[in-house]
């Protein structure tokens, strides 16, 4: 046992950036704790005691360079927010556990092979075909691009504190580990490609949806493909660019889930344009939205700027390079810009703003751990806004870097411009409400693709659709190999005699071949 | 050689063989089990003439006599169908 | 067909095994006995190491007496196997049997058989025979009296409980014996040297015939309640 | 080393076995004080003798053997422990003393055959493992096939029956099999003892030993369950009582485990295996056996059969690991099968208390169950999810050394077999877990249907004790999963004590 | 010499008598008849066989233990030949419905239920 | 001239073997039985007094028990078609 | 007691017919063993008499009984050429048919060697016996005549004296 | 080679016998035949010629047949009969739930 644990000790290390992730994933998960402190009703104590395991688990998949506690923690990390969706349904942990578990095993495997070729820490791998098993495994836990299929519906469905923690910093997880493993010379090609995907496909889906859990699940999907993108990009700035987008985009993304929980609870409804007066019900909550989503969008001045002009500067310098960025941002402005739209402007009478503000912090309903919460994430998201070099010397390197404030200003005008314009001519872009996302859904919407190409009418029975694919089709399959190999007892006897004769007869057939 | 012990040897051989396949092919389990008692007894013939004296008497003993005695009181007890 | 054909399947692997044997079984060697080994050894010596004129008893019960336990234990467990499956049947005692003819010609004959597989079971270690086989012809003792006499005769002869305890008895004979030899001869089931008298009697070649007639009482035993087991009538409804 | 003690892990449950009926016969309400006798001083041995050898243990020269009638080796009987047979020894006798504290507990009737039954299969595992003679291997054998048949059909159910008479007839095939191996092997080298065949086999003509191999590989393959004869398998777990299926496989299956490394390693030799080539053919084998035990799983509607294939799935997993023959590959093996051990036996230990009212082992029955008995569904997933594979739990760590072993041989498709089973095993175990947390409300038939349907063995039922056991098992789990180190010496010996055949020959036939 | 002539003649009257067993029992028309051909000739001839045995080993205790097996055969055969004739007479096998003489039909209608309740 | 006993009851008992097969009603068959298991025995005799080994008497003499016992078993079967009674 | 004491000297020379010699340990052993299945079995073997007689009677018997044996033999092995002479006949011609027979015997153990004796006779078969009329069922493979008298002498009269004396 | 032939044929038969009949009883008679033909074969080649392994009073050692296989054929004999023995009380105790014998009308043993 002492062993084991010299062992674990000796293998962290306190390198570059990572603790400074890991002292994030810290702030995050103690932001949600608080915040759960008024949504979680029931077995509250189970609820932060696996908050705790969750919390010691991060840490560990952080810092440490040993691949089997690597493994051990992660492990722990899924278990315990695998678990924490319980909360919600049971059907969501199962969805969420097999999936999970899938991307595990074929990550186990990958390390395993990664140890077997002489890989024995985590470190950077040169082998180009190892890194990709290596991201087909991350693809899964963390959703990258084709395999993040799952996390909308799960992200959108759990309680909110949970998809606080899973959005805001679960995913990330991957991320960092792809920072770790990536050679920071060379970057990768592929993900780069697919960082590329993710945003566009994000972006597009977050500004479709009108539920606002289900938008913001879509922007992580998109704001993830930055992350990727900038892991692909390679380079020093890059990388840099990457770890300070994953601490804006964590705070940001913690302090929006845990304001849509308010929200919701609040008006008993997800969809965006049932948010009518929020800013005089909720006037600190929306403070902090409006922060939090003008950091998504990437507005000047905001955390989200940074990171973002860190990625860009990094890629081979051009026009091309300012047209495809621009378009990026562009995109996580109109999704942004328009939920501020329609929580915020829409319908509004800003005539005597001050009074009614002063009437509605009169009967201002206060729990103290939400607005303790949002504040701290607010601050997160302010500081690295402003001071990013504050946090450490980790990136004393950004001191001496000029954000380049003047052509930040411009763009901002511009994205905000471009949006009012769209956003005001298309009438605030208003989509039909969807229903709630599940992986039943595509399930049948696939379904029904490949029969109406048949041109058949068939009435799928939705509720058990996962069933369908996850058990009934394996159950199936299972069972035809199962009737094959069990015959009747005769067969089966047969077996024997013929298992025998073929030992008996093996020289002579082994020489046959 | 044909020496008579061969002789003997190979008569016997011939039914323990024809009783095996007899015990083998009739459906009705008591003659399969006459047959089966019949086969212990050429057996024990057969190990007394190869000089395997305690054997033979264990197989006289146990095939013959034992297992027909197990078998018969497993038949008696077999119900087919329609009979109770 | 498919009868038919799962007919043809079987036969043609039976063919194919029959053909596999019959290969293997050209490369085995003609055995000639007797070589440096085990056998001869004990040929040559048996008789002086256990004083048993019966090489085979020798073996079973000397050499390689722990078999012998194991292979009783085997039989104690199918008693408790079969006893345990077929307990649920009440026994409707039934004393008809065949015709008094029979009956009464039997009675003369009994007691000869329980004689002579007392003989088997005593002479073990100078004929063949032992304690297995007189313990059968012992058990067919009971099983002719259910036969002969109905079960209710057996029953009252010789209760299940009276042949457990005679059951126990036997297979404590052997283990007792077994540790008698750890104390006074140092290992389990070694033959009790003190025991022996001339060669050629009764009571010669150490704890064999003692070991024999544990075996016998047990093997006779625990085969009756076998069978009593096995004969009685069976009822679908009640357990 | 002449060691008594090691005769009395052997005689003292054979005794318990035989004085059981008579007891039965002057008072039934003792037999449980000579039950408990039993088992502790079989306890307190294994206790004595590891104190005594504590050092041999620990630097592998543990080699403790017994003359039996006092005969050396090639004449008469031996019984040999060396550290391979003292690590499954202590291991089975830990998981059998959990097991016979359960079925106090649970089993209500004809409990006195059930410890008889049940002490002949203590002394004859012990003999099966400790014997160092062929013959013997095969009574102890056959023990086990008539002990464990009988139990089978404990419950005296029309699938219990089913299920016995399939397995009798596998495993009497089997038997008679290896009656057939060891006589050849007596009529080709004149000796029966194993160290004394080791020592002569390399010597016999290859076609020779290719005709003994393979007729004692197909009797060793039939008793494990691996892949042309697992048919018998699933059906004899599902229709057993709990104690019994925690038996066949928690016990049973290991230690043909053991009795299949000490054929081929001890006694046959694997470089004989290589040079008939059929390494390859039974590495294959075993895998393709695991992928069919886990394809099959999914489609298991019954638990305890789910369980069953699952067993299939690891015993083919360790088999194909352990047919490796690198060091990497016993280490993982062993520890999976130490692991494999305490998990399905936790596991159906645990499933005989859910299932304890519920009308069938089916699907659909099984819904509620984890309301209804919380604590007890909570150890259950633990152990579940040791099964599949996670971390802190012993089956991570044995798997992930068997991953290892595989991937260090380049033995990609065995890789791959481990990564599917833990796959699939999320995919089956999570459907249970997740219908035992479904709300029923029962009417009252459901419940008087409940109630009668199991009666035989609800009525007496003890539930502190069975409890008490599966929180025990799924202790072990947890601790050795946290220190699996601990079992590192006892892997490391147990390893050279099987790689190193030499020292074994020369300590049997010399000493 | 005499000695061994008598035994020679002892046991080929037995084997004898054996054949004629053989050749009623696949001659004879019908079931009881061949009760008669296979077994009571069968006994006489398997106690001569014992007897030329007994004869042959000119042995006190050996010819008494050959001659205790002709004495078993001569106790067991008829016993269990009555055995099986009675009980395929009662269980109607092959009844001789044209035996013109048939006192036993009777007897068996008159009280089939406890034919024997002898003891 | 005792070994050619010894197979002449073999041919006989290989002869009463097709009574046996053939036997139209199973009394026929348990007749057959009979005969052949006295063959045998008296083939165990002679095979016996050929090896001039008198130990081996002890095997015709059980074997003679255990047919009378399987024929009475056979019988009492055949008689009420079932062994308890 | 006399018909324990009888079964044990009679068990005993059986043992030593078994044992095939006379030692000290064979008659110790002989004696145990005889004992053993005296006190369980003898019941069986001599049945209880319910008249004594004195003891020079069972001898008397005894000698009969040794008397009767070639008398028997003769019986059989003339009645046993009767019947080889059916099985050489081309078409077996012969009238069987079963016959009921009176017996003035009432002795168990008489009845039954009578009906085995009938039985080991060729040419007749015992089927069963009749407690109420006394009488035997006996199939007879040719019958010659029905008249009760006749038929007594032609198949039960030669033994029937010898066992009434023997076994009464 | 004559007993090799035997022995093949009377395997083969027995095992025909389990596996081909659908009669439980059949089954368990061929398993006895498979048992049997195994200790005939060890009986017939082990033996060499000798004399049956019992020594004479008063005789000297002569050669005789070996003893160990034939001690071991007991053992399988006596094992035998009682897996039989277990067997046929297991197929009595199906019998009482199905009232048949046909493997092909017991569902349950073919899955």
């Amino acid at each position: 046992m002492a062993l084991l644990w010299q062992q674990f000790l000796a293998s962290f290390s306190f390198e570059s950036y990572f603790p400074l992730l890991a002292e994030v994933g810290v702030i995050l998960t103690l932001i949600t704790a608080l915040a759960a402190w008024n949504y979680i009703k029931e077995y509250k104590f189970w609820y932060y005691i696996l908050t705790l395991i969750y919390l010691i688990s991060t840490v560990v998949v952080i810092l440490t360079t040993d691949w089997f506690f690597f493994l051990f923690a992660w492990e722990m990390v899924t278990l315990t927010t695998t678990f924490l969706l319980a909360w919600s349904s049971w059907k969501l942990v199962k969805q969420y556990f097999v999936i999970q578990f899938t991307g595990s095993s074929i990550l186990l495997f990958a390390a395993l092979a990664a140890n077997a070729l002489g890989y024995t820490e985590i470190a950077a791998i040169d082998s180009v075909l190892l890194q990709f098993v290596l991201i087909i495994g991350m693809a899964t836990k963390s959703g990258i691009f084709i395999f993040h299929f799952w996390l909308p519906p799960i992200h959108s469905e759990a309680p909110s504190p949970v998809s606080a923690i899973l959005s805001g910093w679960v995913v990330k997880l991957g991320y960092i580990f792809l920072l770790k493993i990536i050679p920071i010379e060379s970057g990768n090609t592929m993900l780069y490609l697919l960082g590329i995907a993710m945003v566009v496909y994000g972006g597009w889906q977050a500004v479709r949806s009108a539920d606002l859990k289900i938008m913001l699940a879509y922007s992580t999907v998109s704001q993830l493909g930055f992350i990727a993108l900038a892991i692909g990009t390679g380079g020093e700035l890059a990388f840099l660019g990457a770890v300070l987008f994953i601490i804006a985009h964590g705070f940001a993304k913690t302090t929006l889930f845990i304001t849509s929980g308010i929200l919701q609870r609040e008006y008993g409804s997800r969809v965006v344009y049932d948010f009518k007066g929020a800013i005089f019900k909720r006037p600190l909550t929306s403070l902090a939205v409006i922060i939090s989503f003008l950091s998504l969008a990437g507005l000047v001045f905001s955390a989200g700027y940074n990171a973002k002009y860190l990625i860009s500067s990094a890629q081979l310098p051009g026009l091309l390079t300012k047209v495809v960025f621009f378009g990026f941002a562009l995109i996580s402005a109109i999704y942004s810009l328009r939920i501020l739209y329609w929580i915020f402007i829409v319908d509004e009478d800003y005539s005597n703003f001050a009074d009614k503000l002063k009437k509605a912090l009169n009967s201002y309903q206060i729990y103290s751990t939400d607005i303790l919460a949002i504040l701290f994430g607010t601050l997160g998201v302010l500081i690295v806004a402003f001071w990013p070099e504050m946090p450490g010397d980790m990136l004393e390197y950004l001191v001496d870097y000029d954000f380049n404030i003047i052509a930040g200003v411009r763009d901002s005008i511009i994205y905000i411009l471009l949006a009012v314009y769209l956003i005001h001519n298309n009438a605030g872009f208003k989509v039909k409400v969807r229903d709630h996302l599940s992986l039943e859904r595509y399930l049948r919407s696939a379904l029904d693709f490949i029969f109406s190409m048949s041109r058949k009418n068939v009435k799928f029975d939705t509720d058990k659709i996962f069933e369908t694919v996850f058990y009934n089709t394996i159950f199936n399959t299972s069972k035809k190999i199962h009737d094959f190999f069990y015959q009747d007892l005769t067969i089966q006897l047969l077996w024997i005699p013929v298992f025998l004769s073929i030992l008996l007869l093996w020289q002579q057939i082994y020489s046959y071949f | 050689m044909m020496t008579a012990t061969v002789v003997l040897e190979n008569l016997l051989l011939i039914f323990l063989v024809l009783c095996a396949v007899m015990s083998v092919r009739f459906e009705e389990e008591l003659i399969s089990i006459i047959f089966l008692s019949t086969f212990s007894i050429v057996l024990t013939a057969l190990y007394l003439l190869h000089r395997a004296a305690d054997v033979a008497l264990a197989e006289a003993v146990i095939g013959a006599g034992l297992s027909t005695a197990i078998f018969m009181s497993a038949i008696s007890q077999i119900r087919h169908g329609d009979s109770d | 067909m498919h009868k038919y054909l799962k007919k043809t399947l079987v036969i043609s692997v039976f063919i194919l095994t029959a053909i596999a044997l019959y290969e293997n079984f050209l490369l085995v060697p003609e055995y000639t006995g007797l070589r440096t080994g085990v056998s001869d050894y004990i040929i040559s010596s048996g008789l002086s190491d256990t004083g048993s004129l019966n090489l085979i008893t020798a073996v079973l019960y000397d050499y390689r007496a722990f078999d012998s336990l194991g292979e009783s234990t085997v039989i104690f467990g199918a008693v408790s196997g079969i006893v345990l499956i077929l307990s649920r049947k009440m026994l409707p005692v039934s004393s008809r049997g065949l015709s008094f003819i029979v009956k009464r010609t039997f009675g003369l004959v009994t007691p000869f058989i329980a004689l002579f597989s007392l003989y088997v079971i005593t002479h073990g270690h100078l004929s063949p025979g032992g304690g297995f086989q007189g313990g059968v012809i012992l058990a067919v003792i009971s099983i002719i009296f259910s036969i002969v006499y109905g079960s209710a005769f057996d029953y009252r002869r010789y209760s299940p409980q009276v042949k457990t305890a005679m059951e126990t008895m036997g297979a404590f004979t052997f283990l007792g014996l077994g540790v008698v030899g750890i104390l006074m001869e140092g290992f389990f089931l070694k033959n009790l040297g003190f025991l022996t008298a001339r060669t050629g009697t009764l009571i010669s070649a150490g704890s064999i015939p003692y070991v024999n007639f544990g075996v016998g009482i047990k093997v006779g035993a625990g085969l009756a309640i076998i069978f009593y087991s096995m004969i009685q009538k069976t009822f679908k409804e009640d357990f | 080393m002449m060691e008594t003690r090691i005769i009395l892990l052997i005689i003292v449950p054979l005794g318990t076995a035989f004085i059981i009926p008579f007891i039965d016969l002057i008072n039934a309400k003792l037999r449980r004080f000579f039950v408990l006798l039993g088992i502790s001083i079989q306890i307190f041995n294994l206790t004595s003798i590891v104190v005594q050898y504590f050092d041999q243990i620990r630097d592998g020269s543990l080699f403790l053997q017994y003359h039996l009638g006092g005969w050396q080796p090639p004449f008469g009987i031996n019984l040999v422990m060396d550290n391979l047979s003292f690590l499954f020894i202590a291991i089975v006798t830990l998981s059998l003393l959990f097991i016979i504290i359960y079925s106090i507990g649970y089993v209500g009737h004809h409990e006195g055959k059930f410890y008889v039954l049940y002490f002949i299969i203590i002394a004859a595992s012990n003999g099966a493992m400790l014997t160092g003679d062929l013959f013997n291997m095969y009574v102890f054998i056959e023990l086990l096939t008539i002990a464990s048949g009988a139990l089978i059909a404990f419950q005296r159910s029309h699938p219990g029956s089913e299920a016995a008479i399939k397995y009798l007839f596998y495993n009497i095939i089997a038997g008679s099999l290896i009656f057939f191996g060891v006589l050849l092997t007596y009529f080709n080298l004149g000796t029966l003892t194993m160290a004394d065949v080791a020592n002569n086999f390399a010597a016999l003509e290859s076609g020779i030993q290719l005709f003994i191999t393979a007729i004692f590989l197909t009797a060793l393959l039939i008793k494990m369950g691996v892949f042309p004869f697992l048919f018998w398998l699933p059906k004899s777990y599902d229709s057993s009582p709990a104690p019994v299926t925690a038996v066949l496989s928690g016990v049973l299956s290991k230690i043909y485990l053991y009795l299949f490394i000490r054929l081929i390693w001890t006694v046959i030799g694997f470089e004989t295996i290589v040079a008939l080539n059929l390494n390859i053919l039974l590495i294959d084998i075993a895998l393709f056996s695991s992928f069919l035990g886990h394809v099959f799983a999914l489609q298991a509607n019954n638990i305890k059969r789910l369980l069953g294939y699952s067993s299939i799935g690891h015993i083919g997993m360790i088999f194909a690991v352990i047919m490796l023959n690198t060091e990497a590959g016993f280490y993982g093996g062993i520890l999976h099968i130490i692991a494999h051990m305490f998990m399905k036996a936790g596991l159906f230990v645990a499933c005989g208390y859910l299932l304890q009212y519920t009308v069938s082992n089916h699907y659909r029955d099984f819904k509620g169950v984890g309301l209804r008995d919380k604590p007890v569904f909570i150890a259950f997933i633990i152990l579940l999810l040791s099964m599949i594979g996670m971390p802190p739990l012993l089956g991570f760590a044995s798997k992930w050394f068997i991953l290892m072993a595989f991937l260090e041989a380049q033995s990609y498709f065995g890789a791959f077999i481990v990564i599917f089973g833990s796959l699939t095993a999320v995919i089956y175990y999570l459907r249970y877990i997740a219908k035992g947390f479904e709300e029923v409300r029962l009417s009252e038939d459901d419940l008087k249907m409940e109630v009668f349907n199991q009666p035989l063995l609800s009525v007496l039922y003890r539930e502190k004790i069975v409890t008490f056991i599966t929180y025990a098992y799924t202790a072990v789990i947890i601790i050795f999963g946290f220190g699996f180190r601990f079992l590192n010496i006892p892997l490391r010996m147990s390893i050279e004590s099987i790689m190193n055949v030499e020292r074994y020959i020369e300590l049997v036939l010399g000493g | 010499m005499i000695r061994l002539i008598i035994a020679y003649f002892l046991m080929f009257s037995g084997a004898g008598f054996a054949l004629i067993t053989v050749i009623g029992l696949l001659r004879f028309p019908d079931v009881y008849t061949r009760i008669h051909a296979g077994a009571v000739v069968l006994t006489i001839s398997a106690v001569l066989v014992t007897l030329g045995t007994a004869v042959y080993v000119w042995e006190f205790f050996l010819s008494a233990k050959i001659i205790l097996i002709g004495v078993f055969f001569l106790f067991s055969n008829p016993m269990a030949t009555h055995a099986i004739a009675r009980a395929s007479y009662h269980r109607e096998v092959a009844l001789p419905k044209e035996y013109a003489i048939d006192a036993y039909s009777e007897y068996l209608g008159r009280d089939y239920d406890d034919s024997n309740s002898s003891s | 001239m005792i070994l050619g006993l010894a197979i002449f009851f073999t041919l006989l008992s290989i002869i009463v073997s097709y009574r046996v097969i053939i036997g139209p009603t199973i009394t026929d068959r348990l007749i057959g039985a009979d005969t052949i298991g006295i063959f045998m025995s008296l083939v165990m005799l002679m095979i016996a007094l050929y090896y001039d080994l008198f130990l081996l008497v002890d095997i015709v003499l059980a074997y003679a028990i255990l047919l009378f016992v399987d024929m009475l078993i056979y019988a009492k079967y055949f008689e009420h078609g079932e062994l308890y009674r | 007691m006399l018909q324990k004491v009888s079964a044990f000297i009679l068990l005993l020379l059986v043992w030593i017919i078994f044992a095939g010699r006379i030692t000290i340990d064979v008659l110790i052993v002989g004696s145990g063993a005889s004992l053993l299945v005296t006190l369980f079995l003898s019941d069986m073997l001599f049945r209880e008499v319910k008249r004594e007689l004195p003891w020079y009677h069972y001898l008397r018997k005894f000698f009969l009984l040794l008397l009767f044996i070639p008398i028997f033999f003769y019986e059989a092995i003339l009645s046993a050429l009767k019947v080889s002479k059916h099985v050489f006949e081309k078409e077996p011609s012969f009238n069987p048919g079963i016959v009921k027979v009176k017996t003035e015997l009432t002795d168990i153990t008489g009845l039954s060697v009578l009906a085995n004796l009938i039985t080991l006779t060729p040419g007749t078969l015992t089927l069963d016996y009749d407690r109420t009329e006394q009488s035997y069922y006996i199939h007879w493979i040719d019958v010659e005549t029905l008249e009760q008298a006749e038929m007594k002498q032609k198949i039960i009269a030669r033994f029937e004296k010898w066992i009434g004396v023997i076994f009464r | 080679m004559r007993n090799n032939f035997i022995f093949i044929i009377l395997f083969m038969l027995g095992l025909y016998a389990l596996i081909m009949k659908t009669n439980l009883i059949k089954n368990v008679i061929g398993l006895n035949i498979m048992e049997a033909s195994i200790f005939f074969w060890v009986i017939a080649f082990s033996d060499v010629g000798g004399e049956v392994a019992i020594h004479k009073m008063g005789e000297e050692f002569s050669k005789f047949n070996d003893p160990v296989p034939q001690a071991l054929t007991l053992t399988g004999i006596v094992i035998g009969a009682s897996t039989a023995a277990l067997l046929l009380t297991l197929i009595i105790e199906l019998n009482q739930f199905t009232d048949t014998i046909d493997r092909d009308e017991i569902e349950g043993l073919n899955n």
